[in-house]
Order: C-alpha cells, then structure tokens, then sequence
C-alpha cells in the first residue's frame, strides 16, 4: 500500500510505548488502514477481527486515553455482539448493523480524497513564490471609517438575535452522552482488569463527561460487570472487572505484542 | 508598455496578496474595467514572451504576481524565501468538509472525521482559512464555518467553483448495498479500499 | 532571458532584502561571479527598455528589484484602495457590545458574542475606536475596555448618553439581573433604527 498516506511509525518496538498520538487522524483513519492491510472489502467487514485488531492496535499505541479512539472501539464491540445475534435463514429484512459504519468509513474515505485533492493544490501554489519584499506602508492619513449609528445599531440587533434566549440561568446544550461513556467504560474493562476513575475520565474532562462517566459507572456496576473500591476517602476510586473478561468479548489471541501491526506498519 | 499596464503592474508589485481588476479600476478612475483587464493580458504577455520568471496569476477572485514553478527549488535552497509549510492532515481533512459541506456546524465536522474538532477549527480560524458565517437554527444555535479567500490562496484556486466536484473522486459515496452474506467475510475483493 | 538571469529575478523577487553577488552566485554554483554581474544587467535592460515600472536598484551592497519612484504615489493610492475603510462584521459586533456595556472585559464580550475576540479587540484598538479604561475586581484582574472620543466623533455624538437607548439590548445583555426598566424610552429606540 505504498499510495496509502497512514504514517510511517516505529511501531511495537516498546510495547506501551506511546508513539505518537497524531500518527493517525483518528479512529476512521486507524479502521481504514486496517481494512487496507488486511485487504478486506469494505462492505463486508469481518467486525469480529477488525474489532481485535483495532483494540490491540489503540493498546499498543498507547491510544488507551484518547477518548475518540476508545468510544469508537466500544463501538466496534457492540456491533461484533450484533452480528453474533442468530438471525433466521431466508430473513430479507435483516438490517446489516454494519450498514451504519460502512457509511461512515466511504464518507470519510471520500473526505481523505478531498484533503489529498486541497494538499496537492496547496503544494502547488506553494512552488509559486510571492514578492518577498513589502514596502513600508505609506505616510498617508488613515482612512476615514465609515460607521454611523446605523450600522451600530443594526450590530446591536444581530448581537441581540444572536444570543441564545436571555433566560435567567444557561440551559447546557449538551446533553449526557451517557450511552458514549458506557461504550468507553466497555472497551476498558474488556482490556484491562482495574484502572482508576481518573483513567476513565481522560484529560481535562468536562463537567458534562464526568457526569456521563459516573453514570455509565454506575450503570455497569449495576449490571454486575464492575466492582468499585475506594482506598481513602475523598480519593480516587478504583474500578476492578467483576467478571471475566470473555464474557464481555474474547481476549486478543496470545501474540507477540503488536506484531500484526507492525507488519502492517512497515 | 501602457501607462495603464504599468500602474498596475506597480501595484502588483506593491501588494502581496491577489488585487480584484475593481481594485485596481481605482488606479485611474477614468478607465473602465474592460482597460484594466486588457492591460493585465498586456502585461501577462510581457512576462510570457520575454521569459519572465514572474507570471500574473488569477487567484481568488483577482491577480498577484508570483514566480513560476520552476524556481522554487533554487531559491529555498538559497535561502532567500521559503515556501509555505504544509497544513497538518488534520487540517487538510476539516478544511476539506468545510470546504463541501459549508456552511457547516462543529458537530457535523467531527461526526465525519470521527473526532473532536475544537483545536483545528480555532487554529484554522487564527490562520483566517475558515470563518464563522452564521449559527445553526438548531439547539444551542451552534456556529456554522465556510472558507474564506484566504482559503483559496492558500490552494490557488479562482473560486470555489474550481474544486473539484466529488463525483470525479475515485470512491462513490454509495457502495454496493451491504447484502446479508452468509459469513463469506473478508475473501472479498478490496476492490473499494485499493483503488485510491 | 538566459536561464541564470532568469533565476536571479525570481530569487530578487522572492527576496525580502538586498541580496548580493555573492549570494546570487549560490543560486547557481557553476557560475562565476562575472556571469552573474552579466545576468543583472540584462535584467536591468529588459526592465529599462520595455518600460516596465520596476527597475533593478541597487541597496546597501546589494540587488533589489523595487518599483519605480514615478509610481510610488500610484502605490499609495493602490494600498489607499487595499485597506479596508469598512470595519468587518464581528469588529462591528464587538463595538456595538462595548459601546453599550463599557466597561467590559473580553470575557464577557466572548461569552456574548460566541467568538473569541482577541484580534477584534486589537484592531479596533489600533483604530483608536476603544481603550482600556481599567480592570476588573475579578480574578486575574482583566482588562476592561470603553469606547474612545474617535468613537463618538465618527458617530457624530457628543457624549455616550446620546447612544439611543436599546431596551432589548440591555435587558438581553443582563440576563442575570433583569431589572424591571424604569423609564418608557423602549420605542424610542425602535424608532431610530428605522428612521436613520
């Protein structure tokens, strides 16, 4: 795959070791040159393996805390559970749960095409060079501005419109990604048996993902996946796996660390 | 040359960035716009036929005088000017939904490139390549970005309309129906995936 | 053109500074220097005898190519045209907001506006349309700015008590004290955006 832009990387040289976080642009990108190593259609994708592989991938990488990476592992589990589903023979209204990421993954791949198109256009116009000498600007009197009240107050208004309904308290546009969090709190527990609240949480979380967090803490713990356990009070917790891990998916086959992924790197 | 092809190509000259032929009608307020644009074909084919190694090119929407291509290399290597660095992939792949999808929202930016956009979008808009140009109807009235000219600097381009259109990319955004196969997986051709 | 004299133009051109013999010949390490002097004067012939409105001059020990001086009022006139006398949308949002909050920090304008607003701030500074009047009592102490007497001269008012009073703005920009208004000047303002 030699026209394929995935970066070069050392990679599996350290197991843990973290690359580099921009080695690819994101979970898409990391799924995409998965599909291409393993030259896999990508309307027909074996989600069992690629969901592995993609774990193993963001794992050696030391992906573990990019929230995108993770949500879209948890996705890629969910969705490997789906497929398992038994589904009657001469079913014709079976919907692939595929469909909804092959459209992602063409939409994107599509995306990656446009960039390429805007990187090689930029690259030219950049073999072009500009006058490199500017003359100092003039002595010259500013120019006179041009505002009247008008125009202020036609800003005025659209300052006015612009604002989200002057209520008395700020209502958050965002809602809980509840559903989110618990997909991330999935792909961890599947790969590690204990890790701490502040591992979940990720760097600088919002007020919005440590709600979402707690919840889907809560929610598994509820379901008897996780065990919670704090060692001094007003600590952090810890969250420990309640039941194993094949449960939940099964363990990446015992390899070299990494090793598929650095053949794919190379 | 003309008194008028020489104004201009003073001005040109004085400025870094393309000049609209409204720009510089204002030169000589006698002229009309149909002299100015002559006199920028006077001029373009000075450079051309003399063998200039400057040229007048038409970029958003007005004219700049650069070099030609082929000096690039030697002057970079002199070390008197360098070339504009390249924009990270990140960049490129957020300038590039904007760039079709505008005017576009943050949320519908991640959603396809399947990760957070805060960082590159204010990064796009301190380089001025994007803009804010509206909000959303929707819930928290969320801002909407398009590109702006310094955008089609940066790529050379006249105007939107010369970016490609995305049909002639060599992946079409509709794949063959995802059929319920009987757990064939993953002989098939890598027909989609290979070609780009 | 000779392929050197070529070279040596795009490299003045592209050059922020004079540049010397001495590093032209670089461009082109089989050259002598004497051949470089050749190429600088056909340079400067083609420019002397077609008329162009640039010339080779020669700064500081070294070549530039610079516009003639019989153009240099054209030039100003061409950046006279270039600046934009018009303040930009958000400038104007942004002075609408500190006209009618003042003093106000940049926090407050942000949250107001949606945008950052660093560059606004600086610009409309460098415009002499506001100033820093103090700073704030709060945390890190900010900045607070306030409109300038250039600001009421361009509007032609003589204090900022004769800015017509806009009731949806005020109660829009207080939506933590909404206070009942306590005269009935609401139309007022109304009635002076559509007669203007």
């Amino acid at each position: 795959m030699t026209s394929s832009s995935a970066p070069t990387r050392a990679l599996g040289a350290e197991p843990g070791f973290v690359v580099q976080l921009d080695a690819f642009s994101g979970p898409l990108d990391l799924l995409l040159h998965l599909l291409r190593e393993e030259q896999i259609d990508i309307a027909d994708i074996p989600v069992a393996r690629i969901a592995d592989q993609f774990l193993r991938v963001i794992h050696d990488l030391g992906l573990n805390q990019a929230a995108d990476y993770l949500e879209m592992a948890g996705r890629l589990i969910r969705l490997k559970a789906q497929m398992l589903l038994p589904r009657r023979e001469g079913q014709d209204d079976w919907e692939d749960p595929r469909h909804e990421l092959v459209r992602r993954l063409l939409e994107y791949q599509l995306i990656r095409e446009v960039a390429g198109w805007l990187e090689r256009a930029a690259a030219r116009r950049a073999d072009q060079l500009p006058r490199g000498f500017l003359p100092p600007p003039p002595d010259l009197p500013q120019v006179p501005l041009t505002i009247d009240l008008l125009q202020l107050l036609q800003a005025v208004e659209k300052v006015v419109a612009d604002i989200p309904t002057p209520v008395l308290h700020r209502v958050v546009p965002r809602p809980l990604d509840t559903e989110g969090a618990v997909l991330r709190l999935e792909a961890m527990l599947a790969e590690r048996e204990e890790f701490s609240w502040l591992d979940l949480l990720g760097a600088r979380p919002s007020i919005v993902d440590v709600l979402s967090a707690l919840l889907a803490v809560l929610e598994l713990a509820r379901r008897g996946w996780l065990r919670v356990a704090q060692s001094e009070s007003f600590g952090s917790f810890l969250i420990r796996r309640a039941i194993p891990a094949f449960e939940m998916l099964p363990q990446p086959t015992e390899s070299e660390p990494g090793s598929e992924a650095a053949d794919a790197a190379d | 040359m003309k008194p008028l092809t020489q104004l201009i190509e003073a001005a040109l000259f004085a400025a870094n960035r393309p000049i609209t032929v409204e720009e510089l009608q204002t030169l000589e307020p006698e002229s009309a716009l149909a002299d100015v644009r002559t006199a920028l074909e006077e001029l373009r084919e000075h450079y051309d036929f003399d063998g200039h190694a400057v040229e007048v090119a038409e970029i958003a929407g007005g004219y700049q005088i650069l070099t030609r291509r082929a000096f690039a290399e030697a002057i970079e290597r002199a070390q008197f000017a360098v070339r504009t660095p390249r924009l990270t992939t990140a960049a490129m792949e957020t300038l590039a939904v904007i760039a079709y999808r505008q005017p576009v929202g943050r949320a519908e930016i991640e959603e396809i490139r399947g990760v957070s956009a805060g960082g590159v979008l204010r990064s796009l808009q301190e380089r001025a390549l994007i803009e804010v140009v509206g909000r959303s109807e929707g819930m928290g009235r969320p801002l909407l970005y398009g590109t702006t000219p310094t955008f089609l600097e940066l790529l050379g381009l006249r105007d939107l309309a010369e970016l490609p259109r995305t049909e002639e990319f060599s992946i079409a955004l509709h794949p063959h129906k995802p059929e319920a196969s009987d757990d064939g997986q993953g002989d098939a051709a890598a027909s989609v995936v290979a070609e780009s």
